[in-house]
């Protein structure tokens, strides 16, 4: 299997999706001529030409708006949204009418757009620019879901994402674009709904967000070298649809949970997590199920500030030795509440 | 003044017109006896604007309307008795009942929807111009809302990307005079609104929308032209609500004097006795016309009293399209 | 005490505060001609004037920012939204700006602002008009959110979030505005971040959210009459902050939990609750919380649909008794996942 | 040509821009040396239109800016150190080391922020100017963005509602040519961006943005007039940014050519030649000149560097005010 970054498999399947099919457009800030501004549509215009790659101004509602309007009569828009955080500009359009069209009138009219975006902290983007958002789409009923961890689900999600017929909103990470990884050849979309169990593990089942999953396996690895913890870890890979069943299962074995997210705590992809799962696996748990969420503050630009505002593995293996009584419960009061550990937590102790 | 059309395509105008009239003042009664709820404005006193413009029209060219879009579902063709019974909230409304009376469809008829979000119709229809260019089609877009609508980040932004891309859009703001109980000079720094486009490339044109002959002559202006040039124009029609904003409206924003200054133009006497003077209408085939609204009138409110309410079954029905990734209304599978 | 009605004290709220303090201004669309879309800030206008009470254009998001600039430079303003749908377009100007300004610049600005809107369901408007976003705004660190449903606290709060110096959102509810009830006299600020115990008992705990605190009052009534439950009734009225506490000391006397809200269950405030509540009261709890939530889907016009999808005394009362193991758990998938009891199940039972 | 003003005042302004090149043209090195992170926008090339345009201000008059802001905040008064230290992520920063590049703040001179957001700052002068009418002061607020944030939504809505409440905000876009890598042909139907506030109410102005003295002339002019009239005004500065949009950009969206063709109008020399020619600068006070600006540039890099990174404590000061109601940084009251 030949090795690609993950924004060369997003590349990838853009770039195939527009061959096969006609009706697939791409529209967004700077995605043709400049190639966008994290290169995943590079050399796209070149190949399919203005009327397929469309530069648009620095009008986010309206771009969406469009998006919505041309897949309601036949097209199948890609919108690139530059970041997740210019997406609060669009929510008007994403929520009351991409995720509403098709039921508000009684199911005459199908929005089959994709709006792509990346999210995400790590390279001291400040307040306005590092937001992770997947929390408040996963609220809207009509929309789906997904959150690429790797390059192998970026192309085949992105491929599933545009041969869909409902809104979807395609969550992709900026710390994720230069990492590589194997993606299977040929024409493979991967169907929502499917989590993926990344490693295998009977002490401790680990769900990671996003880029998270990929922070989950390491700190995986370092629970089984440096502890002795075997951990399993599952990534979701969409959120709407949530394949539940593979985590409920997965808890059934371990008895233990840690959720790992990089966005806020209150009211985020953790909390619907946990909940779902104290719900559903009451009698399974021996320990609550455990968060790690990024701090509950807008992401500060400073390095060593915003480092300490997401998880990284120190969290993760702190919180899972928490939840196997390994450690000592951490006692200051984190993330909004003293059973979530915060990246900022493990790091201050 | 325009010259009069044929006089079966002028009686089919005045016909409309009144049947949109007679309609809506039955929505209001049955509003008012609880048989709908929610928000019902009534685009009573702007028939003349919505017949005119709509008339412009091919049948192939798409339509994009507003929460106050009675008039352009039964002017496209939907059958009254399906627009009755979405208003009924009834499983044969023209949107299943899902939508009511701010979110009318019908898709077969290319009226793509009347939308409740003040503004949020712009880039739609923006949207269905760029997939008929795309797909090399002749078909116009016209996208119709409010003085108040033009004041919403949407209305530059759309204006700007149709121009930009000479999308085939006719934009139309239906000046009533208010936005809600604003008053245009209230809520508008420029009131001339048909040259609140220039700024963004989008050159504009103005009709009387209490004339039908004016508006559908303006129109049609605008629509051919922007099917040839294939660039957007903005069309001010100069109109006015004879009835509150919706049904829970004390007026106290405007005086009885304006109003009935305002009904002293109602667009279809005008238009009827333009007609009779003209020889292209007797009396009595005006009485008929006038008969004929009442008597469908009367059949969309049977045809909509007699359908089902939806089935509670039915709630989670196309929240989203299924298919293989998607087996089921609910968004956790669950075994 | 005198009877007012839930508008009638958040206008009283206005007049003091307008008058109390030169620097609150009102803005909003026909807030001061036509008198407010419901009829909140009547009588205004004459009393104050067109300098303090001003009718905008249709604007969110500017209205929002202009409320956020006269903030930062000494005024008060208090914004209102007319309803919670339109906030979405207004998302940039709440979470990129106001609830982030005063981190992001060092704590050197403030954003006294208040955000008014009402939110909800029961008028039948349909799929764009019938939000409850309380989860959102929630999520966002630097916002207060005040969730009122009762008169009292309509005043109470209101006035306490005009003299807070943080952005606040203050959600109001469409089917409250009529609501008569006990106002205390006086100039009496109700604090954040206090939990009122509406109704106490020993049986369970009932969580209710905005109106369904109301709801959840009622059902608690029933559960006493009909079914000889002890309910305690907790309304947390504050979001951010939250008073954990309150919720937590019964739970740890009732040991049961169930959590009502109308928003859609998803990432719901139900979720984050039933989180927070499994995380720090895990040793407390003898059954899973249990969440009330409004159906996951958009809210449809049709009256019997609107009916059932969002949550009726029935639906709470079901709920309660199915975690005191007095009635067979309801097998139909709803809401998004089994364990949530949603408006719709317990009616189609 | 306008005159030139008085000899001390003219060699500040030349010592501004020089200071404001000198810092960014280090910035860039720090930068490539990993001291500063995140986006790095530099305004080289635009400083005439910074200096000109902010020194048509009184002190009490706001200014509120970009991203692209470390000169607003030079010019503003603020201590180089201060801004590099922010660039650094350092406590002593101006915005303590929270905002960085983008979100640079010095209230006490009434530069209230540079923002992230494109077109996001322009309803937060709208308010600014709200405040400074309703409190009845004489201040003026200058509100700079680029040409691409006219076409965000908030730029018709603040324009327009500027011209509604006659708010005293003078709005400056800075035509630069290009949106990140969209040239204002590819991204505005209209280019002449003086006009593009004119159906909003709002009568527009040019000046030459690589000229300090022309934009200094007609800043002057729409700010007193602003302040005068209290109405709003827009005014656009022609300019171009030397170098890439931030410094991760290949610039293939332009060419060398068109490039070296501005930087011939580089405004640094060109002041400085008028006023050597005009006998208000030695050639020893401007290389005098140009070495105080490294000086200083090298005292803010030693500032900068001698500051602490924030401590990790300091995380979750300040996402809220304290106060009796709000009692901590978390949002969870805990025992
Ligand atoms: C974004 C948004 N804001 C506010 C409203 C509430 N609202 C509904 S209609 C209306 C007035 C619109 O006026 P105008 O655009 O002139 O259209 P008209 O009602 O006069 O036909 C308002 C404020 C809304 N539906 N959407
Ligand atoms: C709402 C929003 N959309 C997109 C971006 C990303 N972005 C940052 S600067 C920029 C170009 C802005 O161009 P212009 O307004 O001309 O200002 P300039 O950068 O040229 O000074 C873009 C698209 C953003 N910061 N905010
Ligand atoms: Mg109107
Ligand atoms: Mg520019």
């Amino acid at each position: 299997m030949p090795e690609l970054r993950y924004r060369e498999a997003l590349n990838a399947a853009l770039r195939e999706e527009l061959a096969r099919d006609e009706r697939v457009i791409l529209m967004g800030e700077d995605i043709g001529v400049f190639g966008g501004a994290f290169k995943v549509t590079a050399g796209l215009l070149e190949e399919f030409g203005e009327r397929r790659v469309r530069d648009t101004p620095i009008s986010e509602n309206t771009i969406v708006g469009m998006g919505v309007g041309a897949a309601m009569v036949g097209l199948r828009p890609v919108v690139e949204l530059m970041t997740v955080n210019f997406a609060l500009l669009a929510f008007d359009q994403i929520v009351n009418h991409a995720a509403h069209i098709h039921y508000m009138f009684g199911g005459q009219a199908r929005v089959p757009l994709v709006v792509r975006m990346p999210q995400g902290a790590g390279h001291q983007l400040g307040p306005t620019h590092s937001h992770c958002l997947e929390a408040m789409f996963m609220h809207v009923p009509g929309l789906l879901v997904a959150t690429p961890s790797t390059p192998a689900d970026a192309k085949g999600l992105l491929k599933a994402a545009i041969r869909d017929d409902n809104p979807v909103i395609f969550i992709e990470h900026e710390s994720l674009y230069g990492v590589r990884g194997e993606v299977p050849d040929g024409d493979r979309a991967q169907p929502f709904g499917r989590a993926a169990v990344r490693r295998e593990g009977g002490d401790v089942t680990i769900v990671g967000i996003s880029r998270m999953a990929q922070t989950a396996a390491r700190a995986a690895q370092r629970l089984q070298t440096d502890h002795g913890v075997s951990a399993e870890v599952i990534d979701p890979r969409t959120l709407r649809p949530l394949d539940l069943d593979t985590i409920l299962h997965s808890v059934a074995r371990t008895n233990r949970c840690v959720i790992v997210e990089e966005g806020w705590p209150h009211g985020g992809v953790g909390a619907n997590l946990a909940a779902l799962i104290s719900e559903q696996a009451f009698d399974d748990l021996d320990a609550p199920v455990r968060r790690v969420t990024g701090a509950d503050v807008p992401m500060p630009y400073s390095k060593p500030l915003e480092d300490i505002a997401y998880p990284h593995e120190p969290q993760v293996v702190a919180a899972v030795l928490e939840v196997l009584d390994l450690a000592p419960p951490d006692r200051q009061p984190t993330g909004g509440s003293a059973a979530v550990t915060t990246a900022s937590t493990a790091e201050a102790r | 003044m325009p010259d009069l059309p044929e006089p079966d395509v002028a009686r089919e105008w005045l016909e409309t017109m009144t049947l949109i009239r007679r309609f809506e003042e039955r929505a209001g009664e049955m509003y008012a006896r609880a048989k709908i709820g929610g928000f019902l404005h009534l685009a009573i006193g702007e028939e003349a604007s919505i017949v005119g413009a709509v008339r412009a029209l091919r049948d192939d060219d798409y339509l994009v309307s507003t929460y106050r879009s009675h008039g352009h579902a039964l002017v496209r063709g939907t059958p009254p008795g399906r627009v009755m019974a979405e208003l009924f909230g009834r499983v044969d409304g023209c949107s299943g009942g899902r939508g009511g009376s701010m979110h009318m469809f019908d898709g077969a008829r290319r009226f793509m929807g009347g939308y409740g979000i003040v503004g949020g119709n712009l880039p739609i229809a923006a949207g269905i111009g760029l997939a008929s260019d795309f797909l090399g089609t002749e078909d116009v877009t016209l996208c119709v809302f409010g003085d108040g609508a033009s004041n919403q980040g949407t209305f530059g932004e759309t204006l700007n990307l149709a121009a930009l891309w000479r999308l085939p859009v006719v934009f139309m703001v239906t000046n009533n005079q208010f936005g809600m109980g604003t008053s245009l000079q209230r809520h508008s720094a420029v009131t001339d609104l048909q040259r609140k486009g220039e700024s963004l490339g989008v050159p504009g044109m103005r009709c009387d929308g209490m004339d039908v002959l004016d508006t559908h002559a303006v129109l049609h202006e605008a629509v051919e032209r922007t099917r040839a040039e294939r660039r957007p124009l903005l069309v001010e029609a100069i109109t006015y609500r004879f009835r509150g904003h919706s049904m829970a409206d004390p007026e106290e924003y405007r005086s009885r004097e304006e109003v009935e200054q305002w009904r002293e133009r109602d667009p279809l006497p005008a238009f009827a006795e333009l007609l009779e003077r003209e020889g292209a209408l007797t009396a009595q085939e005006r009485a008929e016309i006038d008969a004929r609204a009442r008597e469908r009138v009367d059949g969309a409110v049977a045809f909509a009293e007699a359908s089902p309410f939806p089935a509670p079954e039915s709630l989670y029905d196309d929240v989203y399209v299924l298919g293989d990734q998607v087996r089921g209304w609910y968004s956790v599978r669950t075994t």
